[in-house]
C-alpha cells in the first residue's frame, strides 16, 4: 500500500457545451480518510470523480499529487499513481459481453506482463481472488453470467468487486450503493469500511444515501452547482447545512418530515 | 424552443442539400428512369438464361474453389488478426498517441486505394507466380479494410469500460483487448467472415497469380455466354456465402452470449478452424525468389512516385479532373440508391424485429443479391440502359445493397434496444418506434456506413470500368494494362486525395451530426 | 425536307484505348456522321457514343438493343451473332512477316509495319529468354518439331479465354497440331494484359508467351526499360508457332434495334462510314481503334471463327 | 382515465439461461393504488415490472386485464392497454443520442397518426406540456441537451418525465428515485402520490429506499428469490418481516443498527 496525498486547488471544469459542472473547488485529502460527496442531482459529483481519477481533464487549476501536479508526473509515475486508484462509476462501466468474473479479472492487468494480459491468462491464483470478492458481494453463482444478464445491483456489485479487485490506495466510489436494498447496500459499505480501517485505504465516497454517508464517513462535502457549500465531519450536519447543500426550498429528510411537498 | 425550432432547420438545411447533391449526380450521370422502366423486360432476360443450371459442370468448379478458399483463407486470416493489431492505434475514441494514429490511417488510406490488381501483380513480381503471392495480396487488401472497419465499429462502440480500464492504469492494449473488443468482437468476425466470402467471390485476381481462382471461371463462362453454367458457379457461390453468413451469425450470437455452447464443443470448434488454417497455410506454395522481377517493380514504383502531372493538373474533357467528378458522381448516386434499398431490407433481415421466418427469407434474397457478382450486374444492367454511367450507377447500386444491408444488418445487432422495448411497452407503433428510438441511436453509425461504402465505391472505380460506366476506371485500367505507371501513379494520386477529402469531410460530418 | 427524322443513333465501342482517349478523339465524329447521313437523306438528331469496357460489354448492348451499332471483334460479333449483323469489316496496315513458319520470323530483325492495308492479322508464339524458353527455340530454329511434352513443360502467359489473339486462335493451332488446348496446358497462366505476359516472360517467370504479331514492333523499345529484359528483345526472345488469320474488327449492329431494321438506312450509315474514313479528318478519328479504312463484311468471314470457338468448347 | 384492473396469477419467468427469477407469483392491484415491491437485489423486481409491460413473456401462469388473459386479447386491444400504462426503467431506457426534450416527447407517440409520428411532428401543444413537466422534475434548462451529457439524476428525472407524459392509469416505477437526491427523490415521490390521488393512477414502485415506499405507499409486497414473501400495509412491517424479505442475516434497516456487519 503506497499512501497517496491528495490535494484539490481551485479547480474549474466546463463542457464544450459550455455547461460549467465545477467551480473553484478546493479541498485535500490525507491517507486513510473516509470521505463523502454529498450534493443534489447534477451538482458536479460525479464530474469531480472523473476529473480525479484522470478520465477528464480540467480546464482551470490542479490536482496535487503528492505535491505534484498531476500533468507534471512523469508517465510512468502517472501508471504508479492510476494502478493504486480504483473507482467504482455511477453507470457501472462494465463490459456488457464479458462474464462478470472476466469483468472482476480485468482489474488485475496492470500488474500483469504484456503477453498474459493481451491474452487474459490469469492464472489460478487471481481467478481465486476474484471468486472470493464475487462471493464476498453476494454474486458467486452469476460467476459465468454475461452482465448484460445481470439485474441493476448485481451490476453494481460486480462493478464494486472490479474496483476492490485492484487493492487501491485510493478508492473512489460514485454511488456504489444506488441500486441496492438497505441490507446489501449497508453490507457493502460495511465493507468498504472495513478494508478502509484495516488495510488504511482512503475511501472518497458520493451517495444519496445521507443516513449513511454520514454513518459511515469521518467527514462530509457538500456540492452545490458545482461549489462547495459544506466541508466538515457528520456531526456538523444539521438542518441548514442540508437546506444549504440541497437547495433552499428542501424538505430536511433528516427530520423526516411526511407532509407533502409543494412541487 | 428556439433552439429546437433551429435544429430542425439545420437538419432540414442538411436535408435538402443532400437532396440537391444527389439530384445533380443523378442528372450528371443521365440516369433515367424512364427508359429504365421502358426497357425493363431485358432486366430478366440474362438471368433466365440461367435455369435450368447445369449441374453437371459442378464438379469442374469444385478444384478452383478449393484454392481460392486456400489462400482466401490464409489470407483472410492474418490480415484480420493484424487489422485487430493495429485498428485501436487508429480508432479516434481511443487514447494512443495522435501521430501514430494520423500515419497509420494514412498508409492505410493509401493501401486501400491500390487495386488489388495491383497488388497482385506486385507480389508476383516479387514472390513468382503461385499461390503464395495470391495470398500476399489477400492479406494486405483484407488488412486494409478491416483495420478500416474495425476503428470505425471502436468508435460507435462505448468507450466506458476500456476507460475505465484505463483509469486503473491498465495499459492500452490489454485495455482494448479486455474492455472494448468485447463489444466488438461480434461485428468483428461479422466483418472477417463477409472478408472471406468477397475474397472468395471476387478472386478473379487470384488466377492472375497463377492459380485459377473461380472468378476467372466466372469471367470466361460469362464471356462465352455460356449461362447455364455461370448458372451452376453462381449455385455454388451462394452456397458458399450462404454457409459463411451461417457460420457468421452463429459466431456473433456465440460471442453475445445469446446462445451457448458447451466448452468442449467450443474447444473442438476452435480446434477445427485453427486446424483449418494450419492446413490451408501449410500447402501454400513457397514463394519463388529466383524469378522476381525487380527492374518491373522499380518501374512500377518509379512511376507512381513521378505521377504524370500534365495528366495531373488537366481540366480538359480527358483530365483528371472531369474523370474524377464523373466517378464522384457515379459513386455517390450509387451510393444513396443503395442506401435508401438497404435500410428497410437491413430490418427485415434480423430477427429483432420482424418474426424469424420472414427473416430467413430476406436473408436468402440478400445473399442471393450478394452472391451475384458485380460483372453479371454490369451486363445485365447494360442489356437494359446501354454502356454509360446510368449503368454504373445502377451496378454500383446493386453492389452497394450487398455490403451496406449486411453492415446495417450488424449495427441493428449490436445496438441497445432498451429504448426501442420502452416505447413499444408504451404502444407505439413499430414504424415511429423505430424512427425515434433506434435510428438517433444509428444516425452516427448509418452515417459512417454510408460515408464508407461511398469512399468504397469511389475507389472501387475499376469495377465501374470492366462494366463500361465511365468515370477513373477504364483509364486507370488502360493505364495499368498498358504499365503508364505515370499515368496509373496520377490516377492514384487523384483519387487517394480525393478520398482523403472525403474522410476529412466525413470527419466534420461526424462532428456536426 | 424529305429527310428520314432518326431520334438517336447509338454507337458503343469497345476499349481498344482508354474510353476518354476515345471520346476525345470520336468527338468530331458526331458532326461528320450527321453532316455525311443527312446527305443520304436521314436527318439523325443524336448520336451517342459511348465506350465499354468489356468487350462482352459491348455485345451484350448490342445484343439487347441498348446500342445501334458497336465496334468489336470478331470473336466477339460471333458469340452475339444470334442478335446482330457484320455491317463493316475494318482494315489496319499489314506487318512484313506473314508466313505460317515460325523459322522465318526469327532472322534476327523486328517485324515493321507495312503501308498495306489488310483484313486480317495473326498471332505468334513467343518464346522467352528463360532456359526452357531457349531451348524450344533452339528446337524450332533447328527444324525440329516441338512435342506436345515440350510444350506442356514450359510456363505460359495466354490472355483471357475470349481473346482471340491471346487465346482462341493460339489455341485452336495446339488442337490442330495436339489435340489438346490451352485449358489442358499444366502451367498456363492468364494475364490482365499484354503488358503483363512481357513482364513474366522478360523476367522468365513464364517461357512462353501468345500475342499479336506485332507485338514486337510495339515493344521492343521498351523490353528493358519498361520489363527488366537483360538484352535487346529481339535477342531475347523468337517465334515458335505462327497461327492461322484472325479476321480484324468490324462494325456490327444490333438485330433488335428498331432503328437499324431500316435496310435503307443501314446502307446510308456502311457508305458514311466508309466515305468519312477516306477523309483526313475521319483517317484521325479512327487511328485510336487501329483502323484505317472500312470494307463491306460478310458474315462468312467470320467462319474460321465460329469454327475454333466450336471446337474450343466442345473440347472443354 | 380508463380504470384498469390487473391481476397476476401463478405467474413463473425463467430466462433461457435456465435462470429462474420469478416463481408462482400471484396478486392483483386494482385502480388507484399506490403499491411498492421491495426486495432484495436479485430478488426479480424488474422482471416482474417486464412481465407486466410486455417487454417479457412469463414462461407459466398469466396476467389478466381487466379479467383478460394477456395473450388472448386482440393486438388493437393490446395496444390500447399499453397506451394507458407507462413504465420508469431502472436503467432508464432512454435514446441517448437525442435530447430531453425529445425523449419526453416520444410518449405522445402512441397518440399520433402514423406520419406525423415517423416525421416527429409533436406540434406546439404537445412540447408545451413536456416542457412544463421538464420544469416540474426540475430540468428545464436541460430540454435541448443529449441524455448521454446528463448526469444519472438528470437522466432519472428524463425517464420520469416520459413516463408521466403519457399520462397513465398505469404506472410502473422501477427504481424511480434510486439516483436522486434526498430533496429531489422526495419531491418525485410526491409528484407520483400527487397524480395518484387527483387522477387516480394505480402506481405500482419498486424501490430499495424501505422508509420512503412505506410513507408514501399503500401496500407493501415483498420479493425474495422470486417468490411473494410479504403482502400487507406498511403498518405491518416490522423485523421478522424485514428479514424474510431481505434475508436472514439480514440487519434491519428500521431500526437503524449501526454496528458493524460480519460480511
Ligand atoms: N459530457 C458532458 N457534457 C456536457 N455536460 C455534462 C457532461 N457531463 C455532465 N454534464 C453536466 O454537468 C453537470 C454535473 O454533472 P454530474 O454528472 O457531475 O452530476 P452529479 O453530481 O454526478 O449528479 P447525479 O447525482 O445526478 O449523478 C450536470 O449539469 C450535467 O448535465
Ligand atoms: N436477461 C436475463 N437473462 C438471464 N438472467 C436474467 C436476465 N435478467 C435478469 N436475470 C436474472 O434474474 C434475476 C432477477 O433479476 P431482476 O433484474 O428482476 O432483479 P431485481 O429484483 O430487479 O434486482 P435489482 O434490485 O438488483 O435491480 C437475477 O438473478 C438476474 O441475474
Ligand atoms: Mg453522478
Ligand atoms: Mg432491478
Amino acid at each position: 500500500m503506497i499512501p497517496i496525498k491528495l490535494q484539490i486547488q481551485h479547480i474549474h471544469k466546463a463542457f464544450k457545451n459550455h455547461v460549467t459542472a465545477l467551480e473553484d473547488i478546493s479541498f485535500s485529502i490525507s491517507q486513510g480518510e473516509f470521505v463523502s460527496v454529498i450534493g443534489p442531482s447534477g451538482a458536479g459529483k460525479t464530474t469531480l470523480f472523473r476529473l480525479l481519477n484522470g478520465t477528464e481533464d480540467c480546464t482551470k487549476g490542479q490536482i496535487l499529487i503528492d505535491d505534484h501536479p498531476m500533468e507534471n508526473i512523469r508517465r510512468q509515475q502517472k501508471r504508479q499513481f492510476k494502478k493504486n486508484m480504483s473507482t467504482i462509476y455511477q453507470d457501472f462501466c462494465l463490459v456488457e459481453n464479458s462474464s462478470c468474473l472476466e469483468n472482476v479479472l480485468t482489474a488485475t492487468l496492470p500488474d500483469m506482463s504484456f503477453f498474459p494480459a493481451v491474452l487474459g491468462l490469469y492464472g489460478t491464483a487471481r481467478t481465486e481472488k476474484a471468486l472470493q470478492l464475487l462471493t464476498r458481494v453476494g454474486l458467486a453463482e452469476k460467476e459465468q453470467e454475461p452482465v448484460k444478464n445481470l439485474s441493476g445491483g448485481q451490476k453494481q456489485r460486480t462493478a464494486i468487486a472490479r474496483a476492490l479487485m485492484r487493492q487501491p490506495s485510493l478508492l473512489l466510489a460514485d454511488e456504489p450503493i444506488a441500486s441496492l436494498d438497505p441490507v446489501t447496500g449497508r453490507q457493502i459499505l460495511s465493507l468498504l469500511k472495513d478494508i478502509q480501517q484495516k488495510d488504511g485505504v482512503t475511501v472518497l465516497m458520493n451517495s444519496h444515501n445521507l443516513e449513511l454517508s454520514m454513518e459511515f464517513s469521518h467527514r462530509l462535502i457538500g456540492l452545490n452547482n458545482g461549489r462547495i457549500v459544506f466541508d466538515g465531519s457528520p456531526d456538523e450536519i444539521n438542518d441548514s447545512v442540508i437546506r444549504t447543500i440541497y437547495g433552499n426550498s428542501s424538505v430536511c429528510s433528516l427530520n423526516k418530515n411526511r407532509k407533502d411537498v409543494g412541487l | 424552443m428556439t433552439r429546437s425550432s433551429k435544429n430542425r432547420w439545420k437538419g432540414l438545411a442538411c436535408f435538402l442539400l443532400f437532396l440537391c447533391l444527389f439530384l445533380f449526380t443523378v442528372v450528371y450521370t443521365q440516369c433515367d428512369p424512364v427508359l429504365f422502366w421502358k426497357r425493363r423486360s431485358h432486366l430478366t432476360d440474362l438471368l433466365s438464361g440461367m435455369f435450368p443450371m447445369d449441374f453437371a459442370y459442378i464438379p469442374h468448379i469444385l478444384t478452383p474453389l478449393f484454392y481460392t478458399i486456400q489462400m482466401s483463407v490464409t489470407g483472410t486470416v492474418i490480415g484480420s488478426v493484424l487489422a485487430c493489431i493495429l485498428a485501436p492505434a487508429c480508432a479516434g475514441s481511443m487514447d494512443f498517441p495522435k501521430w501514430i494514429r494520423y500515419v497509420l490511417r494514412f498508409l492505410i488510406q493509401i493501401l486501400r486505394s491500390f487495386p488489388a490488381l495491383i497488388l497482385a501483380l506486385c507480389a508476383t513480381f516479387l514472390f513468382g507466380l503461385g499461390t503464395f503471392a495470391g495470398t500476399f495480396a489477400i492479406t494486405l487488401y483484407t488488412f486494409a479494410i478491416m483495420t478500416r472497419l474495425t476503428y470505425q465499429d471502436m468508435e460507435a462502440a462505448s468507450p466506458l469500460a476500456y476507460q475505465a480500464l484505463r483509469t486503473m492504469g491498465v495499459s492500452r492494449f490489454p485495455a482494448y483487448i479486455h474492455g472494448l473488443f468485447p463489444e466488438i468482437a461480434p461485428s468483428f468476425f461479422t466483418n472477417a467472415l463477409y472478408m472471406l466470402e468477397t475474397n472468395v467471390r471476387h478472386s478473379s485476381i487470384l488466377g492472375y497469380v497463377g492459380a485459377g481462382g473461380i472468378g476467372l471461371l466466372l469471367n470466361e463462362k460469362i464471356s462465352w455466354l455460356e449461362y447455364e453454367k455461370v448458372g451452376a458457379i453462381l449455385l455454388v457461390l451462394f452456397l458458399a456465402v450462404f454457409t459463411i453468413e451461417n457460420l457468421s451469425r452463429y459466431l456473433a450470437a456465440l460471442i453475445r452470449k445469446e446462445c451457448t455452447l458447451k466448452k468442449k464443443y467450443i474447444k473442438l470448434l476452435l480446434f477445427f478452424l485453427t486446424a483449418l488454417f494450419v492446413v490451408c497455410t501449410i500447402t501454400l506454395s513457397p514463394p519463388d525468389f529466383g524469378r522476381t522481377s525487380l527492374q518491373t517493380m522499380k518501374n512500377m514504383f518509379s512511376g507512381f512516385l513521378s505521377p504524370d502531372w500534365s495528366f495531373f493538373f488537366s481540366t480538359k474533357k480527358d483530365g483528371l479532373f472531369t474523370l474524377i467528378l464523373e466517378t464522384l458522381c457515379i459513386a455517390f448516386a450509387g451510393t444513396v440508391i443503395g442506401t435508401v434499398f438497404s435500410i428497410p431490407l437491413s430490418f427485415v433481415n434480423t430477427r429483432r424485429f420482424v418474426p424469424g421466418s420472414v427473416a430467413f427469407i430476406f436473408n436468402l434474397l440478400i445473399i442471393a443479391i450478394r452472391s451475384i457478382p458485380f460483372l453479371i450486374y454490369g451486363l445485365i444492367f447494360i442489356r437494359v440502359s446501354g454502356p454509360g454511367p446510368f449503368t454504373g450507377v445502377l451496378t454500383l447500386s446493386m453492389c452497394s445493397i450487398g455490403l451496406l444491408t449486411k453492415r446495417f444488418t450488424e449495427a441493428l445487432d449490436a445496438i441497445d434496444l432498451k429504448a426501442y422495448r420502452a416505447l413499444l411497452a408504451m404502444g407505439v407503433h413499430p414504424v415511429p418506434a423505430i424512427c425515434h428510438g433506434i435510428l438517433p441511436q444509428l444516425k452516427p453509425i448509418f452515417i459512417s456506413i454510408f460515408l464508407y461504402r461511398f469512399d468504397v465505391n469511389i475507389r472501387e472505380a475499376s469495377v465501374l470500368g470492366l462494366v463500361g460506366a465511365g468515370g477513373i476506371g477504364a483509364p486507370l485500367i488502360f493505364s495499368m494494362n498498358q504499365y503508364a505507371w505515370e499515368k496509373a501513379g496520377a490516377i492514384l494520386l487523384g483519387l487517394i486525395l480525393l478520398v482523403w477529402l472525403i474522410d476529412m469531410i466525413s470527419v466534420k460530418i461526424n462532428h456536426i451530426l | 425536307s424529305d429527310a428520314k427524322t432518326i431520334d438517336s443513333l447509338k454507337i458503343a465501342f469497345s476499349p481498344y484505348a482508354d474510353s476518354d482517349t476515345i471520346t476525345t478523339a470520336t468527338e468530331p465524329l458526331e458532326n461528320l456522321l450527321k453532316e455525311t447521313l443527312l446527305e443520304k437523306g436521314y436527318d439523325v438528331e443524336n448520336v451517342d457514343m459511348t465506350v465499354g469496357t468489356s468487350y462482352t460489354a459491348v455485345g451484350q448492348a448490342l445484343s439487347a438493343g441498348s446500342a445501334d451499332i458497336g465496334f468489336i471483334s470478331g470473336g466477339n460479333y460471333v458469340l452475339f451473332s444470334d442478335d446482330c449483323d457484320v455491317l463493316l469489316t475494318a482494315l489496319r496496315y499489314g506487318i512484313n512477316k506473314d508466313s505460317d513458319d515460325p523459322k522465318d520470323w526469327n532472322d534476327g530483325t523486328v517485324e515493321e509495319n507495312t503501308d498495306d492495308m489488310s483484313t486480317y492479322y495473326r498471332s505468334i508464339f513467343l518464346a522467352g529468354p528463360s532456359e526452357k524458353g531457349q531451348a524450344l527455340l533452339e528446337k524450332v530454329n533447328n527444324g525440329e518439331e516441338l512435342t506436345w511434352d515440350d510444350l506442356n513443360d514450359a510456363t505460359w502467359a495466354v490472355m483471357g479465354p475470349t481473346s482471340a489473339s491471346g487465346y482462341i486462335y493460339p489455341s485452336l493451332w495446339l488442337l490442330q497440331r495436339y489435340g489438346k488446348g490451352i485449358s489442358d496446358l499444366d502451367h498456363a497462366v492468364e494475364s490482365d494484359s499484354y503488358t503483363t505476359s512481357l513482364a513474366r516472360l522478360a523476367s522468365g517467370q513464364a517461357d512462353i508467351m501468345v500475342s499479336y504479331a506485332h507485338i514486337r514492333t510495339k515493344y521492343a523499345p521498351e523490353w528493358k526499360e519498361t520489363f527488366g529484359g537483360t538484352d535487346d528483345m529481339i535477342n531475347q526472345t523468337g517465334v515458335i508457332g505462327v497461327t492461322d488469320k484472325i479476321y480484324n474488327d468490324m462494325i456490327a449492329y444490333s438485330k433488335t434495334s428498331e432503328t437499324m431494321a431500316d435496310q435503307d438506312f443501314r446502307q446510308a450509315l456502311g457508305d458514311s462510314f466508309i466515305e468519312i474514313a477516306q477523309t483526313e479528318e475521319g483517317k484521325d478519328i479512327i487511328s485510336v481503334f487501329s483502323q484505317v479504312g472500312y470494307e463491306w463484311g460478310d458474315d462468312s468471314n467470320y467462319d474460321g471463327e465460329r469454327e475454333a470457338q466450336k471446337l474450343l468448347k466442345s473440347e472443354e
